[in-house]
């Protein structure tokens, strides 16, 4: 994996609207998606959220599809085991195994969350670079040294990782990855060159803090201010599917 | 000039016992541009780290304005925000998520009040030529620009003195000189630039003073035309002879040329000598326009251009490239500008100089001095002074 | 091995961020003192934090075939003792979500209960307790075991949030593990060996 | 000659849209020394990499004697075995615990018996001169030495083709010559050598064939004299000329010279045109002797020197350096020898270079070319074949 989701992030064309707004409504998508009763709720977030990802942030659809295909495959085998334990009126018999009316309905209803979940976690991270969300990190009250650990280490997981590239195919090129012997001694010598120049890097990183006056303290970005149209916008989607689950809900009791 | 930092007897031993500086005595003298030469292990970088106190000599005194270092937190405190290291790799030195928050890094942690950091910010990051950059996390930028980031991040707590280590490693030769001519413009403008390289090219044409290293020695120090004038001294430090420095001795080896006091410091030099030595003058020289970018609309420049006054046109300064390339101007030169247009005025071409603020006294004193070095007029023209009227009118 | 967004319902998923929250928030406490006193603590542990989040991103070479990926909390759990392994791992699953599209945001409490506690505990225990014998041995069983536990809390993450119909959790937990036990048995034996020639090379240079 | 790899209209477009190549086509003969030069960004890595199939063009083929690349395991396999590529940065390519782990990492991952690998792992060892370090690890050497592990590494796998991309970033002038001089070595004994610079002193007197590219396109390619024959391209694409390109400009430009069909190469080249051009001759030129060091006892040399008949002494190549090392002689010249010890010929002094195998014939067939070149008479003496009855006698 050459790019990482966070790479796009940078470069799409929702870049300008408030992180605060885009945290907000991935945060409630997410809640929305867990809260529903029906698969209908959480589809139709992933629909509108995933049309935003790919119309409004101009993320290549091709891009989209490839990523969003990672987390179907947990979601189907671990929602086949549920779907399979699940007591109810049985519909199908696989010898020893059946599967009830309501067994498949709860399968259906967990891929849908995670479809639901997973496009809300992807507007999140395909819109708003994490570069962005430390300052709301730390506005949120998480302490200090949590907020600047993860600071440095976002920037040298980037360093790290194309160094790791860069060995990666060194190794690839001198036939590394041949055979499983090989492919296992290849991992461990990346891995341990990895770890051993992480650790000079370290080294290197806290002179450089030290050159340049550290005293306890990493700077955060600031925020966008939030603007109508966006607030007006994103209260339609929320209002919407809030007045959609709500219904669901309903239904379902009557 | 006064000493602002000085070495004294400086070993320094590491924890393996392996000396990487020997009785190394040395003195860099205040607004000096000094260049370390040597080649790798020679102990350069160690030297460099002595300068603000990263590393603490095993033995001898590191002086700062005459004071002997303290290694308190408080004196190295004090040492860092007066003597800004940069480093090779400039991964290693941009550790922030973004241009802005690392260029913040040093301010804050310096304590600066909040409108303070961001004027300052803003001042370094448009200084560097990459203030549409600022959201970018450095990983994604080139190798060029992050070493503009990391000059930024120094500069934006003001320091005395600049210490560079291998400032154009790994640079292609016109980004290389766009690093080297902020460089010379910040020492312009009062501060002592140090830097530690093994391009002896780099080092022979921009440093006033050259400090020669070799398995933690210092070898020799002095003006580039002493250090490199034993070929070697400097083959035994494997390094090489500039390339105008080696034809000129080849030159003097046959004869074609009789030794001058001074040698040559580049190719101007060089080709004075031999037209000077094949008894050659009389050409009329051409003449170098200079203009204020700062007091001069452009479209004075575009007559200038379209008169057809000027044969060639250069731009000096950050500021007076970027003026350039809003403009579309095409640029004949724009690094070594002065160097070149004097080339082409003895040639017999004029050119146009484009910079701004101070850097405009700096070329005029450049061009009159080799003028006067080469005895020949070279007519300068600066252009919001002489022509102040002119352009009133045009507006 | 992570449990996607939306997967875990309620109340399951605050359940697992409250069981997380005081083992993370000890380790950020220890973390910080750490930093007052060692400057160097900082830089550190970032690198490291880098280091397991780049591991982690890369592919296992798997006899299975499938995409699997190693945790690296075994290795950072032996190196840095679990309470702090917790936090490092925290912030490497909430970058693998964001960055990778591995696990999710709802799920990070479970997430690090698994892979950021359970596992580095088991794993920082065998070690201590195998140390003695043999180090590679010890870094072998620590790396494997730490993976098996992970992926055993993960089953039964699942299994509580969903038991089955007669048996209850104890047949859920039962399915779960069998189901993630191809992939994952022979990750843990691969990792184990990963983790233990890693340790070799690095004390050989 | 015959082409060994080509390049059909290549284009390569990252995840980003961007563009690294456009419509890229090349040809690299058999036994060519070929350097890539341009400005950091141009896409020399990125074409490097397409080489050895470790990218596959977006769109347009790569040829391999003559076949178009394959990209499933089995092919890229043997294209890899084929076609070593050694990275910019060392660090990237070490990876195993020590040295000589890491030089058998291919041969392993090749399946070769275990005999067959210590032996050629001794061969490569010895022949990058690192026998004694083959335990230590790979971080601990320095930069020069990592390269020559890096270049191992991929020796012991018998490529026909060696792709450097920039082989000499970092190191200093003579450690650079050094890692050339291995390459030429390799290069007389029938590889081909790609590497990519921007380094255009170094591309201009080392490679037969220069490849000029900039934004992803390939601007120019022939010999090293037609592609920096314009000085605008070379500009545009932020090089700059070699210096001693520039000083024969500038000479042309002020009638000094008269152009000429060859333009200078290199100092011997210039130095012979200005000679001319002044109309000097007359001076009885030196002789260069040439030893075959592997057929001549050390003693002997010590002969020679204490006899005076030399006034410098050179070595060519890593044998005669670790033997030159080893009797402790002193070295005047380690680099570009045959070069200087013409130079010193033409100004009336003799020389000796000492040397191994087919680099005697190399040197010698180098030095009569120039003699040739500039009409002069330079008597080579080549010694073991010359003096064998006085060798055998002296034992």
């Amino acid at each position: 994996m050459h790019r990482l989701l966070d790479d796009h992030a940078h470069d799409n064309g929702l870049r300008d609207v408030s992180p605060k707004l885009k945290l907000a409504i991935g945060a409630f998508s997410i809640m929305a998606c867990i809260a529903s009763p029906t698969p209908a709720v959480p589809l139709a977030v992933s629909a509108c959220l995933s049309a935003a990802v790919i119309l409004l942030a101009r993320i290549p659809w091709r891009l989209y599809i490839g990523i969003i295909a990672i987390p179907l495959s947990f979601a189907l085998l671990s929602a086949s085991v549920v779907a399979l334990l699940s007591p109810g009126e049985e519909i199908m018999s696989l010898g020893a195994l059946s599967l009830s009316r309501e067994g498949l309905w709860l399968g259906m209803l967990l891929v849908s969350r995670t479809i639901g979940g997973t496009s809300s976690l992807f507007f999140i991270a395909l819109t708003t670079p994490m570069t962005e969300i430390f300052s709301i990190l730390r506005s949120m009250g998480l302490p200090e040294t949590l907020v600047e650990l993860s600071m440095l280490i976002y920037r040298y997981i980037f360093v790290l990782l194309e160094e790791a590239m860069l060995v990666h195919s060194a190794q690839e090129m001198r036939m590394g990855y041949t055979s499983i012997r090989g492919s296992i001694s290849s991992f461990a010598m990346l891995a341990s060159v990895l770890f051993i120049r992480a650790w000079e890097r370290g080294e290197r990183l806290m002179v450089a803090m030290d050159s340049r006056c550290y005293s306890g303290r990493m700077p955060v970005g600031d925020d966008h201010s939030v603007r109508p149209a966006h607030l007006v916008v994103s209260a339609i989607y929320i209002l919407s599917i809030t007045a959609f689950l709500l219904a669901v809900i309903r239904s379902g009791l009557a | 000039m006064s000493e602002i930092l000085g070495l004294r007897d400086v070993c320094y031993i590491y924890g393996d016992g392996h000396a990487a500086l020997r009785n190394v005595t040395l003195s860099i003298e205040s607004g000096s541009k000094v260049a370390l030469v040597g080649p790798n292990g020679a102990g350069k970088s160690t030297l460099l780290l002595m300068l603000n106190g990263t590393l603490r000599p095993s033995s001898g005194t590191v002086l700062f304005k005459g004071e002997p270092m303290r290694y308190d937190s408080r004196s190295l405190r004090d040492i860092r925000k007066s003597v800004g290291v940069v480093f090779q790799n400039s991964d290693d030195q941009l550790f922030a998520p973004t241009v802005e928050q690392d260029i913040a890094f040093g301010p804050l942690n310096l304590g600066y009040p909040r409108e303070k950091i961001e004027r300052y910010v803003g001042y370094a990051l448009s200084y560097v030529g990459l203030d549409e950059h600022r959201n970018r996390p450095p990983h994604h930028l080139s190798g060029g620009e992050k070493k503009r980031v990391a000059i930024a991040g120094i500069l934006v707590m003001e320091p005395e003195v600049l210490v560079l280590d291998e400032p154009t490693s790994n640079l292609d030769p016109a980004t290389s000189e766009e690093i080297m001519e902020m460089l010379d413009e910040l020492n312009l403008y009062g501060k002592t630039v140090v830097i530690s390289t093994h391009d002896v090219e780099l080092a022979y044409r921009w440093a006033d003073e050259v400090v020669l290293m070799d398995g933690g020695n210092v070898v020799r120090t002095g003006t580039p035309e002493r250090v490199f004038a034993d070929p070697d001294v400097v083959r035994k430090a494997r390094l090489k002879l500039p390339a105008v420095l080696e034809i000129y001795r080849e030159m003097l080896g046959r004869g074609i040329l009789v030794p001058v006091d001074e040698m040559p410091r580049n190719i101007v030099d060089l080709m004075h000598l031999i037209e000077s030595a094949a008894g050659r003058s009389g050409r009329k020289p051409g003449r170098i326009y200079i203009c204020d970018i700062s007091a001069t609309p452009p479209s004075r420049i575009r007559d200038i251009l379209s008169s057809g006054a000027v044969r060639y046109i250069g731009a000096m300064g950050t500021k007076a490239k970027m003026i350039a390339s809003e403009e579309l101007l095409e640029l004949d030169f724009s690094y070594g500008v002065v160097d070149k247009c004097v080339l082409k005025a003895i040639a017999g071409k004029s050119s146009l100089i484009i910079t701004s603020g101070g850097m405009v006294e700096h070329a005029e004193r450049r061009i009159r001095s080799y003028a006067e070095e080469f005895g020949i007029e070279i007519e300068v023209i600066i252009l919001p002074r002489a022509h102040v009227s002119t352009l009133a009118d045009n507006r | 091995m992570h449990i996607m967004e939306g997967f875990l319902p309620h109340p399951w998923w605050e359940i697992w961020f409250a069981a997380s929250l005081p083992f993370v928030a000890y380790g950020v406490s220890r973390i910080s003192r750490m930093a007052r006193e060692q400057r160097e603590t900082l830089p550190l542990l970032a690198v490291a934090g880098a280091f397991i989040f780049v591991l982690s991103s890369l592919k296992l070479p798997s006899v299975t075939g499938s995409c699997s990926h190693p945790t690296g909390t075994g290795i950072g759990a032996i190196l840095f003792g679990p309470w702090i392994t917790s936090v490092l791992s925290t912030i490497v699953l909430l970058y693998q979500a964001l960055f990778l599209a591995h696990g999710g945001l709802s799920t990070l409490g479970a997430n690090v209960f698994s892979m950021g506690i359970a596992g580095p505990v088991v794993g920082y225990l065998i070690y201590r307790a195998t140390q003695r014998f043999n180090l590679y041995f010890a870094v072998f069983l620590a790396a494997a075991l730490a993976d098996l536990a992970t992926y055993l809390v993960t089953s039964l993450q699942l299994a509580l949030a969903f038991p089955a119909a007669d048996g209850g959790v104890l047949l859920s937990l039962k399915a779960f593990a069998a189901v993630f036990a191809i992939t994952q048995v022979p990750l843990a034996g691969i990792e184990g060996v990963i983790s233990a020639l890693m340790f070799k090379y690095i004390l050989q240079a």
